[in-house]
């Protein structure tokens, strides 16, 4: 009968579907035999009843194929947010002098390295644990929630995965304002405890069920303009100012000076990969293989070329010549701003936040440098903190309905979300300058943070890891 | 005529350059060289195997004077490259047979500055 | 009753299957009960009525599903294109002198952030927009078709970030024949030009429901060696030949002379990340998850494979040694030569035109360099433009109906294809000569488009940004 | 009436779901038209009948849906690993002299690209045609399995494209122990043999249905910490030991000295680039979008993150200084190690697993340079053949029947999977010591394995490739 | 002998090297230098901040000469240097007390060439 | 007091180094430097045009000697820079007028070794 075929090859088919799910011993070729084999033997008279049983397996099967789609899209996402790590390190390493490349390599490895460690045996568990005051998560250790007995623990291990990332990027930050001057062994301490302890509070407050989610209008960070990137910056402030300028950085009478980077290729490629990271970052945050992540990538990228476009000209105005490590740092500058409105603004709106980002991330460093003297080698400070406040007031702004389902100040929805976003911003400073601040004197006053003068000098490749990083080559340096 | 060569330590150089402009003496040549005395150098260690780095970074800084200039010259790069810790440097002055500007194509005294 | 049991799972199932549309706010857990509730809500009784409900849900599923992995497949891709960015810096950096490096960062960071404004405001509207004579789009500026009302809206989204990768790339392509003596300020200016109209006027022709694809015989250039290569080799020609040479790149008798990059480390990795990319680019270029994409991956590495043993061996042969900046070239022939046919050529066909691009490559190279007199430090002209040409007539040649449905002349296909390739190759030739040279002579006698000599022989870094690329590094230039 | 619009719709989507396999040419938008169409033409009344074909079609596009999302997997998993290339190439032209560091560039490069044909013509064939005597495979040569009839003969090539990679890298793991005195012609020569033969034999017998995955108890090497990295690892030595140490490497009284690597952010990147795309060879390993990729994931970061920190702590605690390039071994050693087990252990285990690694790796190179003298200047042979050889053997310890199925004798499951772990290493480390062995005598003794004297101190750069790679720069070198 | 020592404008090597070949003269050492003199330097700006640069690249020339080739050398180096602007360098002459050629052990004159 | 600049074969500079220090000379001033002569160079090939080399790879001594162990050091040196193939470079030895140790501030003999 022809019902019956049709029955067969529904039943064939949802096995074929389905496959993805069975293991993965199991090769492709295989899986067809197996359920052909499986059809031929259940070949009973078609009914209501085993059309019923097809339309679940069916609906099984898309199912299982969505969530394939799922699984593939956060692991993308969790691959490339890893790579940010050599983005970040070539910057860092591009921007600061030779004789300290290698330290920065292996600041960068390991803050990745202990932070992974860390996150998977205590952040997570404060991050997405089960909620304790609004303040924090309070299981999960270790990844005890995960398992492989079905979807929603093995959904674990891809969503730890994607978090780990996220977690080591806001440790890794730091690095780079306090680049050329700081104790390895000290280094590894504060890194161990951002991945932790104080990242994973503020992450649990705004993305793992805490208090600036359960307002009345909920704090919106769609992917951590606040919670990674401004928990960075402000921990990065916090570092410069206990650790003091390199030497030679400012003047007697206080004028800044300029110490050269050395290697402008480098940080290009840092910058360019960490670009094209970023959509992993942000278009990645959904968390799913949602439509949205098309709108997401071009909110992203809009707001990384507009913000690229605010700081070379403001920066070409200023100092007449557009300067390069200075647009670098407006690409940054733009991600940044967008990352927590990349899913509620519009393309327009994101092209206005990343173009405001670029001319602050200028006015920033100089005012910071000059005005403050605080010595960030790489415009830590300036990038993801202040850009990183600012992106996320940003949203309060210029959220709007069509997006993301809420309304900004300019598009009608009144003040309440502006004030939800100014509280997180600035509770997140709060939280983040005085953890910061005790976590590195208490480093300074026990391990040490900074090394001798004379290693300075030297450079931190031979004093603290024994060899030069760039052997046989000729390298002038009068410090 | 003479020419002063000197190796001093890198992280000296910007301090020796100001002290000299303040005499008037802004004219020389610096090079980047690697020297061994008796400061010994130290020991890296790559991958397991000791590597004894012996040749240390120096800068090498070449100054022509006339004898008016030269006790002046010396004893500013004396004083401003002293550390008072071993692998200062040195000092050395050879006589300096003839000298050209090749711009203007002078000679001697005149070309010196 | 057993039925009921399964429309309810059933219902569940769908649910979840669907959830990925639900929006990214929405946590994989929370999902699922949700569903559960739904269902629990409307537990009316089985019947063929509710069945086809369920049907159609299942279908949905199975739709949305789809839809997924096809948004998916295209970011990926999207993304890894935009990767192209860095590969072409790193490999025109490369292959140039240390005192323009920083130079080059600028222009491929910049070309790609105001390419992407351009691109976003004028050109995918000229490119995509409703066909006007079969010459250009007219509408669909600004995003104007995106919308977040429905999966057609969305999909816009999606698609515009694929194709303004494309874009920039053929800007960036310029940038490498023009190193080391081109002003950025008149860079910018053609850089914005290229991507608002020189190129998508050719990709409306051709992918945009223009003339060439409305041939009785379509022109095929599947993901590129025309649109976006050869578009950019011959603008590199034009603006090669406007520019003049390097200073000292020919002696007094018109004897070429060499001029060494500076980092080869550089310029490799720069084409290991464009053949890494690449796959995005041909692959990518199905925009959706079909199964073609693993035999375009096929035919894309092949070629590529074999333009760098072509190239190398013709070098070998000729020079003596294998020189490893032509065997670089002879990736990217390959690369670039495959691109139109990619789907439409089998492996065999797809190893045989590679290795004819990393022949051609070379012979190229040596032709506009020491016949020509053109001034072209990476090859881009002959890599982009000459191997473009040559990869879309060699659809013509080899397409075989077994891939892409259309066969070739080798394949019984007769001449109708290769005539379509011809036309196409020869006509987007007069264009960008045409265009191009237009464009270069209004910069050069408005606001100029080759920086003095002092500043060519002191480095573009230097002049042209204030700052060097190797600070510290002790460089032997004589130039 | 109700039913049939549901019948409508359900043929509508599902021909939307579908259409993902129409073929590339066909926009999004336009496979919409033609299903409504579709459905117009068709509208007979509802049945049982027609809801059964609904239902087949509905799975069938479920099925399709999951095929997409499994294509998009093993494709940006094959994606990612041959980004292994340029990880590779940086990490070992960062750890030796500048003066070979384009003929570096030169042998990743075309060992790849010769490779990539060779695994073509003969080597898949080889690996994963129909079986011989458990030994290797008989057909499938040049592809022949694959076609564009159906679903099965399009996996083929994606599932080449996937494989194709895992053979390069087995061949240019060899490249780094014999770095800065191997002849070019001999090593292109070498490296096509063990793309075509001795790595595909190996293969064969793990994933190829040969002997070693017949066993009463199957050996388990998930992705190939065996067949790809012991299998480069001990060619490697092979090749190191036939090779001889560089000039200079050993004293008169055979001590060990010191050759520094010249570019340690260059190193650096190559790692993390492997670390990135190690994600694609153990998560793709699978070859579909299943949900234990996230398992994976995190298995493999967290022995990677172990791996970096039990090499630096031991280097730290030995030397005095944490090494920047032994803590890179580190991480190397960690993902080589789980590699094999990455499926079938506890995140746990992992890190056990990844730390041992660590640990090992410091001790083997020193071991090997120290007492063996063998001069390996990346640590290839350790980081592939010693910790390649720790993780196959550590599955027959850790491995869990919750996660891959099979119990190891730490989780209850005795010796029997440590036996079948241990024959694999044994067979596949004399099959490896003998063929190497042969074949680099065989070079040596025709057409030569190592340059002559006056090229090693010159460097290959400008002997074998007749340029520098480093144009310009002053670099001091004393041999 | 004398040994002359050339600071020259980098971009003027090649042109200086064949003139002195044409004349017989091939023989000599070269190594980069930074110099500061009349020349003044220039600004750059990194992030915002003034950077004066004051050390210009420089390439040495060493050329160990007999007496009769001296005024030779000189004239051609003053000749092919000169670009007419600020900072086209000096030439050092000194006295040369003796050379060795290692490769023959010769010693004096025969060796310098 | 002399002093030797010599120009050698990079490959001989360890082993240079060591028969002075056997001799007790252990203080010296090394520079990379680029040397032209008889070694003619060689030719490379870059993208399919000649690129004539001449200017090859040297390493640049320079030791302040008092008279007496003038010889020793110059012979040293004579013995283990060579290697009997052309390129093997020179030793020039100048007058050395006059001679500083920073860190002292001695002067003369004394402040050489
Ligand atoms: N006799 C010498 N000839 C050449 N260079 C010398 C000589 N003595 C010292 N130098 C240079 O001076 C530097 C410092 O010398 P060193 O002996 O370490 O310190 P100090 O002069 O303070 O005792 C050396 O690194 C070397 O560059
Ligand atoms: N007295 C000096 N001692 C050492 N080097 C000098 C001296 N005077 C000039 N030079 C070298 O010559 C270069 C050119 O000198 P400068 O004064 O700028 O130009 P000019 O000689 O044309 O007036 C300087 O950069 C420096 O390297
Ligand atoms: N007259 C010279 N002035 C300066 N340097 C010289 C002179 N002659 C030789 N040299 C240096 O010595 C090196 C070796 O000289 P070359 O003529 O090639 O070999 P050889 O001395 O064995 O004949 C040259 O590369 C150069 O650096």
């Amino acid at each position: 009968m022809n019902l019956s075929r049709f029955v067969f090859s529904a039943v064939l088919l949802l096995s074929l579907g389905a496959h993805g799910v069975l293991g993965a011993e199991e090769t492709t070729g295989s899986g067809v035999e197996t359920a052909i084999m499986a059809v031929s033997e259940t070949s009973e008279p078609a009914s209501i009843q085993n059309l019923a049983q097809l339309v679940t397996k069916a609906a099984e099967a898309a199912g299982t194929a969505q969530d394939s789609a799922n699984w593939v899209w956060i692991l993308l996402a969790a691959f490339l947010v890893m790579f940010m790590q050599p983005g970040f390190a070539m910057l860092e390493a591009g921007l600061t002098r030779s004789k300290n490349a290698g330290n920065i390599m292996m600041k960068n490895l390991m803050d990745f390295s202990i932070g992974s460690i860390a996150y998977f045996v205590i952040g997570f568990g404060i991050m997405f644990g089960a909620d304790k005051l609004g303040l924090f998560g309070s299981d999960g250790f270790l990844l005890s929630a995960a398992n492989t007995a079905g979807k929603e623990g093995m959904w674990q291990y891809a969503f730890w995965m994607f978090q780990v990332v996220f977690a080591a990027t806001a440790a890794t930050i730091v690095s780079g304002a306090m680049a050329e001057r700081t104790k390895f062994v000290g280094y590894l301490v504060y890194s161990v405890c951002i991945t932790m302890f104080v990242y994973p509070v503020v992450g649990h407050w705004i993305w793992g069920g805490g208090w600036l989610s359960t307002l009345e209008t909920p704090m919106v960070d769609f992917a951590g303009s606040t919670v990674v990137h401004s928990v960075g910056g402000w921990l990065a402030l916090c570092g410069a100012l206990v650790l003091g300028p390199r030497l030679g950085k400012y003047g007697p009478n206080g004028e800044s000076k300029a110490i050269l980077g050395h290697n402008m290729p480098l940080a290009a490629l840092g910058v360019f990969i960490l670009w094209f990271a970023w959509f992993g970052f942000n278009a990645g945050s959904t968390t799913e293989a949602s439509q949205s992540i098309g709108l997401i990538s071009v909110t992203t990228n809009l707001a990384a070329a507009a913000g690229a476009i605010g700081a070379m000209i403001t920066v070409w105005i200023k100092e007449k010549k557009p300067d390069p490590s200075m647009s670098l740092n407006g690409v940054l500058a733009g991600l940044v701003a967008i990352t927590a409105g990349c899913a509620n603004v519009s393309p327009g709106a994101a092209i206005a936040i990343g173009f405001i980002a670029g001319i602050l991330v200028v006015f920033s460093v100089e005012f910071i440098d000059q005005v403050l003297h605080v010595d960030d080698p790489v415009g830590a400070i300036s990038v993801h903190g202040v850009c990183g406040a600012w992106g996320t007031l940003a949203v309060g702004l210029f959220a709007s309905k069509e997006f993301g389902g809420i309304a900004g100040l300019f598009n009608g929805g009144g003040l309440a979300l502006l004030k939800s976003q100014l509280l997180g911003v600035v509770t997140v400073f709060v939280w983040c300058m005085v953890l910061g601040t005790l976590l590195f004197l208490a480093i300074k006053y026990t391990i040490g943070l900074r090394v001798s003068k004379e290693d300075e000098l030297r450079g931190l490749d031979i004093t603290e890891h024994g060899v030069e990083s760039y052997g046989g080559f000729q390298i002038f340096t009068t410090d | 005529m003479k020419l002063i060569i000197a190796y001093i330590q890198p992280q000296r150089l910007t301090q020796i350059k100001e002290a000299l402009a303040k005499a008037g003496i802004c004219k020389m040549s610096v090079t980047n060289a690697l020297g061994c005395g008796q400061q010994m150098g130290y020991e890296e260690n790559y991958r397991g195997v000791k590597l004894s780095v012996n040749l240390l970074k120096k800068v090498r800084l070449e100054i022509a004077v006339t004898e008016e200039y030269l006790k002046k010259t010396v004893d500013i790069i004396l004083e401003a490259a002293n550390t008072g810790s071993i692998g200062d440097g040195k000092i050395f002055v050879l006589e300096l047979a003839e000298c050209y500007r090749i711009r203007t194509r002078e000679k001697g005294k005149v070309a010196i500055g």
